[in-house]
């Protein structure tokens, strides 16, 4: 199934790219997905992330569906 | 009857939040003659030195669904804790240069410590739970990301 | 060398203040750029209902010298506790009908902290310390001596 | 001996005038004033005063001099 992941702030350029789409295997959970993306890019790790799935903050691990859409978040810095 | 469901309303401003906006702000609340109190936070981007490079301005990325949902979150919240009139929060989106002005929190009460106690609560919530990105700018066109504190 | 003696700035203006002449307060601050955070407090006129009687207006009297020494320490205090960039002060004398403003307070820091605390703090001592005076003024043109709290 | 007194707020209501000459004994101190005003107009003894001469604030008693200027201050209500 796929998923979008939706890069912010320093996590983006942690990545080098601001959004990408992934095929991941069915039952793929929330941090089985970041696990993976820190394992391919292992300037993530140095960063406090938050995630949010369709646009909901989620701090439990939960299944991913086909479609969701991924908000990898670093610190927040506004004002 | 309709069940009236209350949306966010979207906070943010591309670019730097004029003065003079500001002012006309102000000049609106003249006809609400309950108030007696506003309190008026504004955060202004500072010309910080980091290892010896000034910052030039500040860009500004958001996830702007969530962080509306955010502070509309807050904003209901502090209506809860607080008696308030009305309330008016902006931020910015993209490049706002230093001495310009980036967030802008206006809170108006019948009572002084009401507007002031929801003026900061609101400030360090917004800091707090809004994904909003801060990159600071520097002349020699490097960045940093911007760390509240 | 000279000794440089520090003179009360006056902090009365005749009648409102107005939301125009706060629009440019703001944008005056915006070549300094080492400020990061902006508090103002507005106290504005509120059409209390006191005995069935509504507030039309409140008439500010002071011992204007004794007012402005009061805030002018309060002001050096202010500096002293806290970081801060600089600071404006006024309050009016004369009629300011409701919904008009009548008291303004404008803190500028590196920091949001220190703009907030003494934003606060200068209030606090203003409403206290400066012999100024209200007198509300209601419909029928009686009127009842304001009492701060 | 002459001093002059100003009268603010509802003290001015209660003497009916905003400022008063009077004559006064040599060696008259501050309260004696005070309580010789709150004779000639009761309605003063129903606020809270404070009193300045030659526009600094007193808490002390003490002896005034010829001229001075007294201010006769209610409770302070800006903002």
């Amino acid at each position: 199934m796929k998923v979008k992941i939706t890069f912010y702030g320093q996590a983006a350029d942690a990545v080098n790219s601001n959004a990408i789409e992934l095929d991941i295997n069915e039952q793929s959970t929330l941090l089985v997905l970041k696990n993976t993306l820190e394992i391919k890019h292992p300037r993530l790790t140095n960063i406090e992330l938050k995630l949010a799935v369709n646009n909901k903050m989620v701090i439990k691990d939960f299944n991913l569906n086909d479609g969701d859409e991924i908000s990898v978040l670093p610190p927040f810095s506004g004002g | 009857m309709e069940q009236k469901t209350r949306k966010p309303k979207p906070i943010f401003k591309q670019g730097p939040i004029s003065a003079e906006s500001i002012g006309v702000s102000i000049a609106n609340h003249q006809s609400k003659t309950e108030i007696g109190a506003h309190n008026i936070f504004m955060g202004q981007v500072r010309a910080d030195k980091i290892e010896g490079k000034k910052v030039v301005a500040i860009e500004y990325t958001a996830n702007e669904e969530l962080a509306n949902e955010a502070v509309f979150a807050i904003r209901e919240q502090a209506f809860e804790k607080y008696n308030l009139t009305c309330m008016h929060i902006y931020h910015s989106l993209g490049e706002v240069k230093t001495g310009e002005i980036c967030l802008f929190i206006f809170v108006s009460s019948p009572r002084r410590d009401a507007a002031n106690d929801a003026c900061r609560y609101i400030l360090e919530a917004i800091k707090k739970e809004a994904p909003i990105f801060g990159k600071e700018l520097f002349e020699d066109n490097t960045h940093k990301w911007k760390v509240n504190n």
